[in-house]
């Protein structure tokens, strides 16, 4: 069975999906994420599926699993590079993605991720004032 | 009516594979819009799998067709299995008995053009669709 | 077939829709919006149907569903330009459209698309403002 | 009572424009108010389409019409296609064999005053709706 390969770079998993994946490469790519956020601890997931020419109900699932999955490991994940036809298709089959950050392209994504650690800051600094607060 | 016409059995998750790219080589060939290519393969991956996990396997056939007025693609699903007792509550959004979304049956009617289905408890199952050229 | 043309103004894709459309002519545009997202990595589409004298379930479905595919692919569709008539005429037929923000015309779409990306500065602001608190 | 009818066949997406168009135009030369009109052109538009796509092509006819009290617009929809089989059903909200919002029969009949259907198996199915002047 093929793997879809997992690269780390800086304090970002990055997955570029380049096969049409059977379901259980699908699944083995999500136990695989899992497994490498905790032993990274990096906060960002980024997958790209610009090769990708179709997204069906199983893959779509498998993606929103992957950002609740990640989510919960405290990493943000966001799928990048979805092609017009694969969006228009998904919606039409059902699938919206609700729970799913979508970026243009790779760079888009990290820029995204990059927002969202400012808004880490924020919570730390918060919790930075209840110190303060508590401690007065 | 119909010019060629080839199989595919589906027993594992590499034909469900298999049925897509075929699909997808066939909605090229007849010339189908780069949108309803993306419709086509979805639909057609959605069935495949049922016909897998739910049917126990069975086989795909997919068509060159033509009326007077268009070409297309038409795909058939055919299985052996339990068959699909109410139909109705499988074709409703996010009903499945399986645990996947329960978007499959319904979803895959609404990105073709014709949508056929034979089914009944012990008799199997057998799904027809076609996408025309627009 | 006609061809309803999208504009891009700044960060923002602008469809004047100005003729009875047919069925195919708006799923066109359903097609073409998706495509131009993706092509210039707007984050905002404004649909001006002030020139509309109807919206059958067809046409209501094409915009909820452009909605849905502009959110997939990162962008916010507004509505602008509602009539009063077609309002409530499209309540009546069952349609009340969830899914799409609308506004009165396109200066405030524009303004609403515009509320949302200033609300990520928003955000970056606070942010420095916490800094403050915390260091001082 | 009827005073001028005309006729236009539906056999293409632009037809059911013509439709629309011909329905504005006789709703405001009855002096229908604003909103009226858009809600008979909605239905229209409807029915149309339904006349189209499920019915195989047909035949709209738009009449002026008026009783003792009030002037109003008569719309006849009909086709030789498969007829509706379960007509309940059909008139449900939601309800759709296409992978439309199933709006269209429902949504209309809310539209429009009176609202009439004549169809079963092989029978085509033939839809009138008025609209009168408040
Ligand atoms: N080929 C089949 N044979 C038997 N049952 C089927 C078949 N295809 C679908 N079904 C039934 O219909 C239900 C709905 O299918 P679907 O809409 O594809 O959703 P999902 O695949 O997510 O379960 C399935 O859960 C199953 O019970
Ligand atoms: N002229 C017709 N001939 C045959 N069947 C029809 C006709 N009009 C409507 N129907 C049936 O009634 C169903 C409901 O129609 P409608 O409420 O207009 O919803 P939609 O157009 O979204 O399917 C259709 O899906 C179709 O099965």
């Amino acid at each position: 069975m093929e793997r879809v390969p997992v690269l780390k770079i800086g304090d970002i998993l990055l997955v570029s999906i380049q096969i049409d994946m059977e379901d259980q490469v699908a699944l083995q790519l999500q136990e695989d994420l899992a497994e490498r956020i905790v032993a990274t601890g990096v906060h960002g997931v980024i997958i790209d599926i610009s090769a990708l020419d179709i997204v069906d109900s199983f893959v779509g699932r498998t993606l929103a699993t992957i950002a609740s999955v990640s989510r919960v490991l405290d990493a943000e994940t966001v799928v990048v590079g979805m092609r017009p036809a694969v969006a228009i298709t998904l919606v039409e089959l059902g699938l919206s993605l609700p729970g799913i950050r979508t970026a243009l392209n790779v760079e888009m994504g990290i820029a995204m991720i990059g927002t969202r650690e400012s808004t880490d800051v924020l919570d730390e600094g918060e919790d930075e004032i209840d110190h303060a607060v508590t401690t007065s | 009516m119909n010019d060629e016409s080839q199989r595919i059995p589906v027993t594992t998750d590499q034909d469900v594979v298999r049925v897509r790219q075929l699909v997808r080589t066939v909605a090229v060939a007849v010339k189908l819009s780069l949108v309803d290519q993306t419709k086509i393969v979805t639909a057609a991956s959605e069935l495949a799998r049922n016909t897998l996990v739910y049917g126990g396997g069975g086989e795909v056939e997919v068509v060159r067709v033509h009326n007077d007025r268009r070409a297309g693609i038409r795909i058939v699903f055919a299985d052996q299995g339990p068959g699909i007792v109410d139909l109705d509550l499988a074709l409703t959004d996010g009903y499945t008995t399986g645990g996947g979304l329960g978007l499959g049956l319904s979803g895959a009617r609404r990105l073709v053009d014709e949508f056929d289905i034979d089914t009944g408890p012990g008799k199997g199952t057998t799904i027809t669709i076609v996408k025309w050229c627009r």
